[in-house]
């Protein structure tokens, strides 16, 4: 493997990994996008979409299918969490609806733990999925990234087209920035929250399956981590920002790979202290974000 | 004007005498649950002055802790512990021995300077952002610990810190911290804080530099987080980076917000409430019969049962049990 | 007859959950099977067993709570030193033995008392079989080292492992490393193929639930060298996620557990499946269950359950069977001496590579 | 009555600028704020005028042009300190702190001239009793000169709208100003409310020797309380004049006043 | 105007309440057919309130609300709007982030008549001629006077059958205070029904056809607008010295 080898294939592994983060971004920013909440709960939705699926299978679902009942029963859950724990406190203050969503993801992992324990267990992935592309070069290219890195960008496309050219989309940003107003304008914004965690909780059970697969296992535990790095995505990206979520997702990914890929071993176990020394720094620079200018308070 | 004073010693001296006279009357395990509520006072209280009165909702506290507990088990290591345990300590740290109460002060000194430097950056940022930075604090602070092991033996265990604390001292630190605390929310600078909170540019148009006042809060709060990790330390005797993480964080936030985050007294609350709850539910979780019936353990029910308190709770009261308001006896809740 | 109490505080939810929940299941079985047949000194065994959380402040209570108000007599638990370590305290005070079934740090025995006593070998062993199987069973002199920065065990178990390999006069090429909880493993992979000098094999010191995916991104990218590990490896899951990328795997761990297995692991194995509607998890599930045999055996030859005869008892435990090896603590040394397995995987299917006690093994 | 104004000139402002990517929202400003006059600025919407208090009190970084107060170059300052210089604002909105009373909002902006640190708080100094009494009296003094005595205990959040203007003013007077800048302090308020709100700028002028600049979209209030008036348009200054100068300016009409 | 039939709006003892703050104790009042009404009143008398409860912003503790007959008491504030009623509240309320065209499409979201509302859009043109300049530009960063021209489009958009108007004067400069009313004046041509809050009340008056003087939640003056413009019976009861 030559040194452009390496590095092609280590911006290869970028975008793969990327890419996850960023599906998992994008919920997470819908979701803020229109009711200001950091919902720590999606990473529990990705995990019972996960869950969803994997029992799917073991109950003889072929794979495809398996998915679409995982991605329907995260959505389910979506609009159960929201209709049961976050509409009552719409109104309350941020801190109280953060630490709400903080409790839901208590009780769903927990009750995942006594359902199904916490140990770990496989996600059997088809072989057309398994499989992997030798290039000139030594380089790899896996058939789950080549499947990742086409629904984050197809994502993309789908969300810009909703939000920006249809009502409901639109009616969204609207509902995000002023509810009252939104309602006086007709607009029906129970049901575009309810649009929105659809939205965003079936991204969160596509992300769950895509994470799972690429990890290999599932487990009541394991929507924490990406939950972390999508929450460090979207911010990057400019919180609530869908294209922010985004870009957030593969600047994440490419830092992670990268300090590991060229920096000495000596360094790259220091890999998330760096990752978030750079993020603050670069919040000092951009408060709004990447994808937002630095624009000045209108008094 | 000494009579603020004298309530405040008295207080002190009370809580620590009745400190002093439980364990005879108790047993240990109680004993064990009153400190460790003390000791989650100390924690809850110095978040409090941050997320609770600027507005600035930390997620690192805990990074302040781990610091302390830290620098406290460090220093408190004897000579030979230290040759054994942390070969490659450099020479002045590896010579240096210090008792429980020096070594506390120490600790915080070293949380609030780490505040000092940490926060003149972070204090700059608001609303989620400030939020995710101080997050990256904690991530940074648990990544080093796990990577210095020339200080802290990395992921492994840090032990032979000498048990030293006992529910005296806590008491005793909690009882200052709240003294300390309540003496700077009912001064200007509580309101200071509270104006910082409510209104960023109109408190800095009257005058009232945001920065400052959030890093003071911020430091504050480190110095006594520090000195609260060093009871922990002194309390379990070994501890390791995972230790101060995010269940710890989530823990103690979840204490702060039950209670009221722009109180102190509901802090206080905020802990007794929510160690009194996990400790019933830990028992009873683990199945029970009661008369013919045979109730199953579940175990995880403890924490579904709390997160299911706590989401009632907000709906019914939103800024937590006692809000922005503070428990007095009779007398008028605001000063 | 009232039941003698054995406590084990197990951290079934939290960050170590994966680990003591399989290992009450396993001591949960040894004591059903105890009390079916008959309990010891003719009364039953009551595991009284809370939840500590994976939280070590919860850990001091819960054993405080254990001795005053449970009264037991001794204690079984834990598959990690800072857990062991948190509860260590009270136990030494109160005197009464705990045996942790999976906290194979050997390091540990120095750092409390006299009444803890591990119920597997220390990591010290298993590092030291690994690195001897590596240089004369593979004939790799040239090793590459990736190790789990997040866990004590890992990071031990990595550096009793570089011990050994330089002692036997194998050559570390490189060493890399990761945190428990990535998923993404390509960087570390992609600068093993870009190596200039390309070693011999991979010494990844890893928990059970990384290492499958960590060998299918190396397969994936066509790294095919053996790759050599601990008992982490030890869990279904390694065939599971692994597939066919877990072949040419070897690992070091307390029995093995295949095809093939001795009649009193299949028994084992039997048994769980039938308790519990699933193979067992890991290693540690066996480890539970035979540190509960070991403290029965203990009960029983002491003739009594006051912690203090239970504990010399203990002491005295020598050749005492189990389903992950055979276990004798010599000259009162609390760190049994057990055999070592080496495991090797060929063609999806795990065999016996190697049974061995190491020539050199590095100070704890 | 102290005399309306001297001849002490209290702030410059030469060439101020400021853009907005592209929108320059004011150009090229000037004006000099004689020690004890009431000057009102007036223009559309969109003409600068808050912009102006903006880039003057720190709030926005001017893109070129220099602010002077006495022989100070105060453009660059922090909010925090050009309020401590002697300049105080009010916002367009409202802008009080909810969670605190009436008192304790005007107590928050006291200490600005009554420091104390935290350690007199904890240790109970007799020099923080001394500041806190004498921030205390000025807080009450203000109460009263706004006529909110009567409101001390309540919070700042509950007043009605009129009172939480007046709140505002007594704030922005607690930080002891040489200069009062208002934004629009008659929006939202009743002709009655309008005409007891041009009395008390004007009582704060005569009893404190305050220079007041005002920008109001109320013509009554501006022609009847202000000595000069200052007309902007687009962020340009398109005259300066007594009311009556002004009110006849053929410009001004056009762009501000209309036809009548 | 008393018979039933020309009625659009009824209020009848409406009566709301914010925890212990009775902010409206009783209001009576109606609008008819291409009426315009102006609710007049100093700050905190219960203007906002009044509006916000018929577009139901706000729950009312008792009273009725009744539009063409039908109540319309405890529906939500989009069904209200698909009824016929939309309001340009207090402080513009726009969206910010959104453009100028975005915005008046939300206006128009209750409507499936596509080939109308482009008419419409048409008619805010000339109406209010700036817009047209600005259909692309953030509402955010509008002036004040272009932000309050836009509300009152985004309001027109729903088509209503009667028109809320929250203060359309404020913090606007005179000569677009007198375009916006003159703009006002020709929707009445057109037969727009309308209930118009407003501090400036020569200005309210000079528009409407009746006006209800409110004060701490009561109605203390009614009567035709041609006669409480001459005297100073509207004042005085803004002060609480007439009835
Ligand atoms: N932060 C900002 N970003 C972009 N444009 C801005 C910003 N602040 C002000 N502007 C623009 O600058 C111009 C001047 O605004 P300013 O607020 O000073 O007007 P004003 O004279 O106070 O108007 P009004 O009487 O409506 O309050 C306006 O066109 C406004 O849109
Ligand atoms: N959300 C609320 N919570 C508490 N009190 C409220 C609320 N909204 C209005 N009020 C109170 O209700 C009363 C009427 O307010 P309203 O806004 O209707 O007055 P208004 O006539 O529109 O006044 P303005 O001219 O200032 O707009 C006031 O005393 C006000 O303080
Ligand atoms: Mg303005
Ligand atoms: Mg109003």
């Amino acid at each position: 493997m030559n040194f452009w080898d390496y590095v092609l294939q280590q911006l290869l592994n970028a975008v793969s990994l990327g890419s996850l983060y960023a599906l998992v971004a994008v919920g997470l920013s819908i979701i803020f996008g229109i009711m200001r909440l950091t919902n720590f709960a999606h990473g529990d939705v990705m995990m019972v979409g996960a869950f969803g699926a994997v029992l799917s299978i073991a109950a003889g679902v072929p794979f495809i299918p398996a998915i679409v009942i995982g991605v329907a029963v995260a959505s389910v859950l979506g609009i159960l969490i929201e209709r049961i724990a976050y509409r009552p406190i719409r109104k309350a203050p941020d801190v109280a609806r953060l630490l709400t969503s903080l409790a839901v993801t208590y009780i769903l992992e927990n009750v995942g733990i006594v359902i199904f324990s916490s140990s770990p267990r496989n996600f059997p992935i088809p072989t057309w999925l398994d499989g992997s592309w030798q290039l000139t070069g030594g380089i790899t290219l896996t058939n789950i990234t080549l499947l990742t890195i086409a629904v984050s960008a197809g994502s993309l496309v789908l969300l810009g087209w909703f939000t920006t050219r249809t009502t409901a989309g639109l009616g969204m940003r609207a509902a995000a920035e002023d509810a009252d107003a939104a309602q006086l304008v007709g607009l029906n914004v129970n049901k575009l929250i309810v649009i929105a965690f659809l939205l965003a909780s079936a991204y969160a059970g596509l992300a769950g399956v895509l994470w799972a697969a690429q990890a290999g296992a599932v487990d009541p535990q394991m929507g924490f981590t990406p939950l972390l790095k999508a929450f460090v995505a979207a911010i990057i990206g400019g919180f609530g920002s869908i294209a922010g979520a985004l870009v957030g997702g593969y600047m994440l990914g490419a830092l992670e790979i990268l300090i590991v890929a060229f920096l000495p071993s000596s360094v790259s176990p220091y890999r998330d202290a760096i990752v978030f020394a750079l993020l603050i720094a670069f919040l000092l620079f951009r408060p709004g974000g990447l994808l937002q200018p630095n624009r000045e308070i209108k008094l | 004007m000494l009579k603020s004073h004298a309530i405040g010693v008295a207080l002190i001296a009370l809580a620590i005498s009745a400190a002093w006279l439980l364990p005879a009357i108790a047993s240990d395990y109680v004993s064990r649950i009153c400190l460790l509520m003390a000791l989650n006072g100390i924690f809850v209280l110095s978040l409090a002055l941050t997320n609770g009165f600027t507005g600035v909702f930390s997620l690192g506290h805990v990074g302040f802790i781990a610091v302390g507990a830290y620098a406290s088990g460090i220093l408190s290591l004897s000579v030979q512990q230290k040759s054994a345990l942390l070969p490659n300590l450099p020479f002045l740290i590896a010579q240096m021995h210090l008792g429980f109460f020096p070594a506390t002060i120490v600790a915080g000194l070293i949380a609030a300077a780490l505040a000092v430097i940490v926060g003149f950056p972070l204090m700059r940022l608001s609303g989620n952002f400030v939020s995710v930075a101080t997050m990256g604090f904690l991530i940074i602070v648990n990544v080093v610990l796990i990577n210095a092991s020339d200080f802290t033996r990395g992921a492994r265990t840090f032990t032979g810190v000498p048990v030293d604390a006992n529910l005296m001292w806590a008491v005793g630190w909690l009882a200052i911290t709240f003294y300390i605390l309540w003496r700077l929310v009912h001064s200007p600078f509580g309101r200071a804080m509270k104006s910082v909170r409510d209104d960023q540019l109109a408190a800095s148009a009257v005058g009232i530099s945001v920065l400052r006042t959030r890093l003071t809060a911020f430091v504050v709060g480190a110095f006594f987080a520090g000195v609260g990790g060093s009871i922990f330390a002194h309390y379990l005797g070994s501890f390791s980076p995972k230790t101060f993480y995010f269940a710890m964080t989530m823990n103690i936030v979840a204490m702060l917000v039950l209670g009221g985050m722009g109180s102190l007294s509901g802090a206080l609350i905020g802990v007794v409430c929510i160690s009194l709850i996990t400790e019933v539910l830990r028992s009873v979780e683990r199945g029970f019969t009661l008369g013919a019936f045979e109730v199953p353990a579940v175990f995880g029910a403890s924490q579904i049962i709390l997160g299911l308190i706590f989401i009632v709770v907000m709906i019914f009261r939103p800024k937590g049990i006692m809000g922005d308001r503070e428990f007095t006896l009779g007398s008028k809740a605001r000063q | 007859a009232d039941a003698i109490k054995i406590g084990f505080p197990a951290n079934i939810t939290g960050i170590e959950a994966s680990f003591d929940g399989p290992m009450l299941n396993g001591a949960k079985l040894a004591v059903s099977e105890i009390n079916a047949a008959g309990g010891v000194l003719g009364r039953p065994i009551d595991l009284v067993t809370y939840d500590t959380k994976s939280d070590t402040a919860t850990i001091s209570t819960v054993t405080s709570q254990m001795i005053e108000s449970d009264k037991v007599k001794a204690f079984i638990g834990f598959a990690d030193p800072d857990s062991v370590l948190a509860a260590a305290p009270q136990i030494e005070a109160a005197k009464i033995p705990l045996i942790t079934p999976g906290a194979t740090s050997p390091k540990l025995p120095l750092q409390v008392g006299t009444q803890v006593f591990l119920a597997c070998f220390g990591d010290n062993v298993q590092a030291a079989v690994g690195a001897e199987f590596a240089l004369e069973k593979l004939n790799a002199k040239k090793g590459y080292l990736i190790t789990d920065m997040g866990m004590e065990y890992t990071t031990l178990l990595a550096e009793y492992f570089t011990k050994a390999y330089e002692n036997g006069g194998g050559k570390l090429l490189g060493t890399d490393t990761y945190k428990t909880g990535d998923k993404n493993f390509t960087a570390q992979v992609t600068k093993i193929k870009a190596l200039g000098e390309k070693p011999d094999f991979i010494f990844i010191s890893a928990g059970g639930d990384d290492i499958g995916l960590i060998l299918k991104q190396l397969r994936q990218a066509g790294v095919d060298i053996p790759v050599v590990g601990g008992d982490g490896y030890d869990t279904p899951l390694l065939l599971e996620m692994g597939g066919p990328a877990a072949n040419n795997t070897y690992f070091t761990t307390h029995s093995f557990i295949g095809e093939g297995a001795s009649p009193k692991v299949a028994a084992f194995m039997e048994a769980y499946k039938k308790a519990y509607g699933r193979a067992p998890e890991n290693t540690f599930a066996a480890l539970g269950y035979d540190a509960m045999k070991l403290m029965a055996d203990a009960i029983k030859r002491a003739g009594s359950d006051d912690p203090a005869k239970i504990h010399e008892a203990i002491k005295t435990t020598a050749g005492l069977e189990g389903v992950t090896g055979t276990i004798t603590y010599k000259d009162g040394n609390p760190v049994p001496e057990k055999s070592v397995t080496v495991i090797g995987v060929k063609n999806g299917k795990l065999y016996l590579a190697s049974e061995e006690a190491p020539s050199f093994v590095p100070a704890p | 009555m102290v005399d309306a104004s001297s001849d002490e000139i209290l702030l410059r402002t030469r060439g101020l600028t400021k853009s907005f990517r592209g929108l320059i929202a004011l150009r090229d400003h000037q004006i000099d704020l004689r020690k004890g006059e009431i000057v009102g600025v007036i223009g559309p919407n969109g003409s600068g005028k808050s912009t102006l208090f903006n880039c003057i009190t720190g709030f926005s970084k001017p893109t070129a042009g220099e602010v002077f107060f006495r022989h100070d170059r105060i453009s660059g300052l922090r909010p925090s300190a050009v309020v401590a210089k002697g300049l105080a604002r009010t916002f367009q909105g409202s802008r009080l702190f909810v969670s605190l009373t009436v008192r304790e909002n005007v107590r928050a902006a006291a200490h600005l001239r009554h420091q104390t640190n935290i350690f007199e708080a904890v240790l109970l100094t007799r020099r923080y009793f001394a500041t806190q009494e004498a921030a205390n009296g000025q807080a009450e003094e203000l109460l009263s000169l706004v006529g909110l005595s009567h409101h001390a205990d309540r919070l700042a959040c509950e007043l009605p709208y009129g009172d939480q203007r007046r709140l505002e003013i007594a704030r922005a007077l607690a930080t002891a100003p040489d200069i009062l800048l208002l934004d629009e302090p008659a929006a939202g308020l009743d002709s009655a409310e309008t005409k007891q709100l041009a009395d008390l700028i004007r009582r704060i002028r005569d009893s404190r020797g305050v220079t007041v600049v005002v920008v109001e979209h109320d013509m009554d209030l501006i022609m009847n309380l202000c000595e000069r008036i200052q007309v902007l348009a687009a962020g340009e200054v398109i005259c300066v004049g007594t009311p009556q100068e002004v009110r006849a300016h053929p410009r001004v009409r056009e762009a501000y006043l209309g036809h009548e | 105007m008393n018979s039933n039939a020309g009625t659009r709006l009824e209020i009848s003892n409406l009566t709301v309440s914010f925890g212990a703050v009775r902010a409206l104790k009783g209001v009576t009042l109606s609008v008819g057919h291409g009426e315009v009404v102006a609710l007049l009143g100093s700050n905190g008398a219960g203007k906002t309130t009044t509006l916000r409860t018929v577009s139901g912003l706000t729950r009312p503790s008792s009273g009725a609300v009744t539009f063409e007959g039908t109540s319309i008491l405890g529906l939500t504030p989009e069904k209200i709007v698909k009824l016929g009623i939309s309001q340009s509240p207090e402080g513009r309320r726009l969206f910010g982030g959104l453009s100028v065209a975005d915005n008046l499409r939300l206006g128009a979201s209750t409507r499936s008549d596509a080939h109308q509302v482009a008419a419409d859009l048409d008619n805010m043109f000339t109406l209010f001629p700036i817009i047209k300049q600005r259909m692309s530009q953030l509402a955010g960063t509008l002036s004040g006077g272009e932000q309050q021209q836009v509300a009152l489009a985004r309001a027109l958009m729903a088509s209503p059958r009667l028109l809320l108007l929250d203060e359309p004067s404020l913090g606007v400069a005179p000569l677009l205070v007198r375009h916006i009313f003159e703009a006002l004046r020709e929707l009445k041509r057109r037969g727009m029904t309308m209930l118009l809050v407003e501090q400036n009340t020569a200005l309210a008056l000079d528009l409407a056809d009746r006006a209800y003087v409110l004060r701490n939640g009561q109605v203390v003056l009614t009567d035709e607008a041609s006669d409480l413009r001459v005297g100073d019976r509207v004042a005085q009861a803004y002060l609480g010295a007439s009835q």
